[in-house]
């Protein structure tokens, strides 16, 4: 009959897919493999190929010559495994938890990759994390910011990016020094995120880090991230009247929020935004003046180019090889991830695993020596980089100045922000 | 009815000749996400395929069992009592959400559903007890007690049971009075308001084992993936694959969402992980285009349009020849 | 004091927003009252005339000025797709136009992502930005100009759609197809012209939604959501009965939002669907 | 005997119209009673507040001493209750065999107990070598045949008849009656409405004429045709000599 044809067809169908699959694998290559998980396609689609082009840069300059002042850089290879190659492998996570999981999966039993990287987004980090757990490989996370990766007590999970807990930190710090150097008074802070794993993560921590510094947090809300107007949200935070605005949203919510804020004469000392939708390219475009004065936090400036000369270098190979964008704090933050993970694999000496976890351990990477803001690279035993911490720009004629910490600032904090053009 | 037993059992030992065989985790990485579509399939096939009511919502009985997986072991029980547990939730909700919608007609139900789920997604994410946008992460463990294994193998095995025994009650289903009912309510309700079916009752039996069957779905999902977050159990997107798979096997047959489900896991997944390096959308554009030709060309799917001609053909013949076959019926 | 002007500005705040709710809608009763199919790719068609806006825009053509050349070309959009793809989908079995859209709709997405990117797009230096200060209530004018769209395209549709010759000729066809064929109605121009016609209310909507939205990939999808909600709850196929729900819809969200909390503003929005479908399958205006 | 079905002061009214305006009725157990009428007299209505769903206005429909006006098809059917409907109404992708068996699950849970007592209904009705043919590719007499058999096959104690001689060719007719006689020595009591009189008077034992929504004659058929009520109401009755006086001055 016919559908049962069909039947054995399909019974026929899983035996030869299941045959090919044994992955014999050629002789094992020079090289020394790296996996990288990303979200190639799906929302978070052009973020990822930014990401890609930063590791896929930090990678040939390993390989390459050319010396910079910056770790594993510039010694054909890894000089302590004989000059071996690094490859990098990258596989899509779609931006989706179990499709993280399968991606790694295919990176660690198929390309055999000595340790993974990746994978921006959390909650796919998470997932992918926790095949690398299993297997026993090292996962360094150079990028996602959810406080929840490090306190899962994982044996193999590595965090060089400062998380929101630190950000949260940054953003009290900086009102502080506000306090004792410009008299800025800040007692009432509102607290506003989207309700994804994003907005509730940066929320959380500035709520509880707000209030154990004795801030008054007059409102907290959560807003459905996909939603097309924001009417009732600002009107509780005019009714809450806060001194400062703490704001974690995506660009067509944040124009939605600063739109409101003017057209309702909320008018608070400081808005203090997670990234995201507030640097992105399309923020200012769209707003012009009325952008003036935000403040936003930053893992990375191309202002910092005084502490690591290597900054504008490695910004001008990134823009030859992405289209003439700039190096920005996602991409710069993957770039270093890639060469931490290198410098590990090269003080190991070699592969197996527990070497390069016992690099990893032992890693302290001056901040000098490195494109980012920090003190230095260096992880604690839950894995997460301490040295981390962010700087806060401020959006002054149109551009992005680092304004904070000030010993790397290059433009005075103008404060309070400046009162709406109408 | 035989054919159907026979192709089943076929399934069963070629999937488990693979999953002891095969040494590749990618393979039966892909082998377990064929069942496991393949079993959610077969569970929206229940409500929109055999009783007619096109959901678009019905990811949330696959996170009743996802969800249940993995508070219980949040709370220190066994991954095991998520079946019985979610099993019952998702019955339980689909009876409450069931009951006032099931009478509804055509697109009314199909909207319905979507705002069911946008109401059980909004309760998820505020109530404190399902941890809001954080979900719940499995710490890793091993064996079948915590049902967490290394290898895929067990994963692939657990998923075949629940694949054998999914097909086997649609196999039933089709040969029993529920299976009657359901395809009398489709093509004839007045007739069947004649011969005493309760629309409502049948329906919403229907309703409740096939949610059941997508929370078992859920509870291996959970166990192999030991993440779960209202995006990826209980979002939209969840509830569409669902029902594209459902669409392009073929609606009310046996073996319709199998198909559908192979077709899935080929492209979703396979095409991804090649294409994976290029960073643009065309898997969903290869997927798009391969539903709006089987929606314009054969619009009951693949197995459906074949379980067409098939009768077709043998009612005509039997129209003229007047001989009558063995009551052997196909789908 | 305080609190009677908050709600007096929530309340015009969920009437525009009510109103872009309508604007977003229209196309969808036309063809769902037309031709029984609720097209799924609603939202795909949104952002499909959001681009064509912003394209437009970047070659010196602002919102306003543009919006009729997107209307056209959403229009000519529609009728092919249709001729091509819909014709064919009404020739099979009523599942056959839900998912056969909703193939449309995973397309649309995918070619989006491939061709633009998930890039925000948006038009350069877009007129309307300001807002408008009425005594305590401040009433932004990209919404108004979005509202006023909303109400002109609803009345030229209603217009359209009972005054016309071919108005009439929809109706007949939406009444009963067999009917109509007899009366010599040629049922596959007239589904046509519906279609085309409610792609170019979409292309409308899409010009005026740049004054105050990017463009992406993923920006028809909440709209559609909500649009579907409407058009059900004002009874599919009534074009004033979109509008009284759009409205109903945008009030209940915003004041949802306030009253309720932001993270539950949608679940007054579901419910009032489900008790309305429940307790009057017709929807309050429609007449199925 | 006593009575299966009663019902008294059936009212009905759609909108200002009187449909239905006191209809008497009573079927007495294994008889046959014809509900008879001049088009527009209210007898589809009359079957539809009966067989359930269209809710009377007014009166009572009281089966074995049960109320059931108003109450869901189903539930009518489920009480015992079969009927036919007057547009013809199959199962379309189903074989004669199966949609006969879906009757029959009725009464029978487990499937192979229905198919059997389908088999018999259908050789009781003579569609049995037609079993596997689709109900869609049947003639309208055997879909008729079979709508009855699917009514059969739930086992009712009374069956509903509405208008099932409609559209037959005199042989369709006769061996309908053939069937309908066959179907009363099996006990089953069946209430048969038919505008069509000389179709009723070779098998209706009893006989209700209602006209103008209401009931004018009650008793046996022989009688009905010679009942001067009957009669005018199906010819009209004549014009008093008075009346044509006034109109056509």
């Amino acid at each position: 009959m016919q559908v049962r044809r069909l039947a054995f067809v399909l019974a026929a169908v899983l035996a030869f897919a299941a045959v090919p699959g044994a992955g014999i694998r050629a002789a094992d290559p020079p090289e020394i493999v790296i996996g990288s998980i990303l979200p190639l396609t799906g929302a978070s689609a052009q973020t990822g190929a930014g990401l890609r082009a930063a590791q896929q840069l930090a990678v040939d300059l390993v390989n390459g010559h050319v010396t910079y002042p910056l770790p594993a850089v510039g010694h054909s290879g890894l000089p302590h495994l004989g000059h071996a190659r690094i490859r990098i492998v990258f596989a899509d996570s779609q931006g989706k938890p179990d499709q993280a999981r399968a991606a790694a999966e295919q990176l660690i039993t198929q390309d055999h990759a000595v340790a993974l990287i990746g994978a921006y987004i959390s909650s796919t980090t998470a997932t992918a994390s926790q095949v690398a757990e299993r297997y026993g490989i090292p996962f360094l996370n150079p990028d996602s910011s959810g406080p929840g990766l490090t306190t899962r007590g994982l044996h193999w999970f590595f965090r060089t990016t400062p998380n929101d807990g630190t950000f949260a930190e940054n953003f009290y710090q900086f009102l502080a020094d506000l306090q004792r150097t410009q008299r800025a008074e800040v007692k009432k802070i509102a607290v506003v995120g989207e309700d994804g794993l994003f907005g509730t993560g940066a929320g959380d921590a500035e709520e509880d880090i707000g209030k154990h510094r004795g801030f008054d947090i007059v409102t907290r809300i959560a807003y459905p991230a996909t939603t097309t107007e924001v009417n009732a949200e600002v009107q509780k935070v005019k009714a809450a009247a806060p001194d400062a605005i703490m704001m974690a949203s995506y660009l067509p919510d944040a124009l939605l929020f600063m739109r409101g804020y003017k057209d309702q004469g909320v008018q608070p000392k400081a808005i203090l935004a997670q990234d995201a939708g507030f640097v992105d390219p399309g923020f200012v475009k769209a707003l012009g003046p009325d952008a003036e004065g935000v403040f936003t936090r930053e893992v990375f400036s191309l202002d910092i180019k005084h502490r690591n000369h290597a900054v504008p270098l490695i910004d001008q190979l990134f823009r030859l090889r992405f289209g003439g964008k700039p190096l920005d704090g996602n991409t710069a933050r993957d770039f270093m991830g890639v060469l931490v993970l290198a410098d590990a694999i090269d003080r190991a000496g070699a592969t197996t695993p527990d070497a390069i976890r016992g690099a990893l351990v032992a890693t302290n990477i001056p901040g000098n020596l490195t494109l980012m803001p920090w003190k230095n690279i260096q992880f604690d035993q839950s894995g997460q980089n301490i040295g981390g911490a962010g700087i806060i720009e401020q959006i002054q004629d149109g551009k992005y100045e680092t304004v904070w910490p000030f010993d790397i600032a290059v433009k005075k904090v103008v404060w309070p922000m400046p009162a709406w053009k109408h | 009815m035989r054919a159907h037993l026979l192709a089943l059992g076929a399934i069963v030992v070629v999937g488990a000749v693979a999953a002891f065989g095969l040494h590749s985790q990618v393979t039966l990485e892909l082998l377990f996400t064929f069942l496991l579509y393949a079993v959610l399939g077969q569970s929206w096939n229940w409500i929109s395929g055999y009783a007619g009511n096109v959901s678009f919502g019905h990811a949330i009985f696959f996170a009743c069992g996802a969800y249940a997986a993995a508070m219980l072991v949040a709370a220190g029980f066994s991954p095991w009592l998520a079946f019985p547990a979610g099993a019952l939730v998702a019955g339980l909700l689909a009876v409450i959400t069931g009951f006032p919608t099931l009478a509804l007609r055509g697109h009314y139900f199909s909207i319905a559903t979507i705002a069911v789920a946008a109401l059980v997604d909004a309760f998820v994410r505020t109530t404190p007890w399902f941890n809001g946008a954080n979900g719940f992460e499995e710490p890793i463990r091993n064996g079948w007690g915590a049902m967490q294994f290394a290898q895929k193998t067990n994963y692939v095995l657990i998923a075949l049971v629940l694949f054998a025994f999914v097909q086997l009650a649609t196999i039933v289903l089709e040969r029993s009075r529920l299976g009657y009912y359901l395809r009398a309510l489709r093509a004839n309700h007045a007739a069947a308001a004649a011969v005493g079916i309760d629309e409502r009752r049948w329906k919403l039996i229907a309703f409740a084992w096939s949610a059941v069957m997508a929370s078992a779905a859920g509870v291996l999902y959970a166990q192999d993936t030991l993440f779960v977050d209202p995006p990826s159990v209980l979002g939209l997107s969840v509830s569409i694959d669902i029902a594209l798979i459902g669409v392009v096997g073929g609606i009310g047959t046996v073996w319709g969402p199998a198909v559908g489900a192979l077709i899935y896991v080929a492209l979703a997944k396979g095409v991804a992980l090649q294409l994976g390096g290029t960073g643009k959308g065309y898997d969903l554009v290869i997927y798009g285009a391969l539903i709006c030709v089987i929606a314009a060309l054969r619009p009951r799917g693949i197995v459906g349009s074949l379980v067409d001609a098939s009768r077709r053909r043998r009612g005509a013949r039997i129209a003229n020849d007047g001989a009558a076959p063995v009551a052997e019926r196909a789908a | 004091m305080e609190a009677l002007s908050t709600f007096a500005q929530l309340v015009v705040a969920g009437v525009l927003t009510g109103l872009v709710f309508a604007l977003v809608s229209v196309g969808l009763t036309l063809v769902y009252g037309v031709m029984d199919v609720v097209n799924f790719a609603h939202g795909e068609f949104l952002m499909l005339a959001m681009y064509t806006a912003v394209g437009l825009a970047l070659l010196g053509v602002g919102p306003i000025f543009g919006l009729p050349v997107v209307a056209a070309a959403l229009f000519v959009f529609g009728v092919i797709v249709y001729r091509v793809f819909v014709r064919r989908l009404l020739a099979g079995p009523p599942e056959a136009t839900v998912f056969g859209t909703f193939g449309l709709l995973v397309l649309m997405q995918g070619l989006a992502q491939a061709i633009f990117t998930s890039d925000y797009r948006s038009a350069p230096n877009p007129p309307f930005q300001g807002t408008l200060h009425l005594g305590v209530l401040a009433i932004p004018q990209a919404a108004l100009v979005e509202g006023i769209g909303a109400i002109v395209l609803t009345a030229a549709l209603f217009a359209f759609v009972e005054f016309t010759e071919t108005g009439r000729a929809m109706r007949a066809v939406a009444e009963d197809r067999v009917a109509a064929t007899l009366m010599g109605i040629d049922v596959q121009r007239i589904n046509a012209l519906a279609f085309g016609i409610g792609a170019a209310c979409v292309g409308a909507a899409g010009s005026l939604l740049l004054l105050s939205n990017p463009a992406y990939p993923t920006v028809g999808v909440q709209y559609a959501l909500t649009a579907f909600v409407v058009v059900a709850l004002g009874g599919f196929g009534s074009i004033q009965g979109a509008l009284v729900g759009a409205l109903l819809i945008g009030l209940l969200e915003v004041l949802g939002g306030f009253y309720l909390s932001p993270e539950l503003k949608m679940v007054p929005v579901y419910l009032a669907y489900l008790i309305v479908v429940l307790l009057r399958p017709q929807g309050l205006l429609g007449r199925r | 005997m006593s009575a299966l079905l009663e019902v008294r002061g059936l009212a009905k009214t759609f909108g200002s119209v009187r449909a239905l305006d006191g209809v008497d009725l009573t079927v007495e157990e294994g008889r046959l009673t014809g509900l008879i009428g001049p088009n527009g007299a209210g007898k589809s209505t009359a079957f539809g507040c009966i067989a359930g769903a269209m809710k009377p206005s007014a009166g009572s429909v009281r089966f074995r001493g049960r109320e059931i006006a108003g109450m869901p098809y189903y539930r009518v059917a489920t009480l015992g209750i079969g009927r036919t409907y007057q547009i013809v109404q199959t199962f379309a992708d189903m074989t004669v065999l199966e949609a006969v068996t879906t009757g029959a699950l009725l009464r029978h849970p487990r499937l192979p107990d229905a198919i059997a007592h389908a088999d018999e209904v259908l050789a009781f009705v003579g569609l049995a070598e037609k079993r596997h043919r689709l109900g869609s590719a049947l003639t309208i007499a055997d879909k008729k045949r079979l709508e009855v058999a699917r009514a059969l096959a739930t086992e009712p104690t009374l069956l509903l008849l509405d208008e099932v001689m409609a559209g037959l060719t005199p042989a369709e007719c006769r061996d309908a009656v053939a069937l309908l006689r066959q179907v009363l020595t099996r006990g089953i009591t069946v209430l048969m409405v038919e505008h069509v009189m000389e179709v009723l008077m070779p098998i209706a034992e009893h006989v209700v004429v209602i006209a103008a929504g209401k009931t004018i004659f009650s008793g046996n058929a022989h009688a009905a045709v010679r009942d001067q009520a009957v009669i005018d109401a199906y010819l009209g009755s004549p014009i008093e000599h008075g009346e044509i006086a006034e109109g056509a001055r």
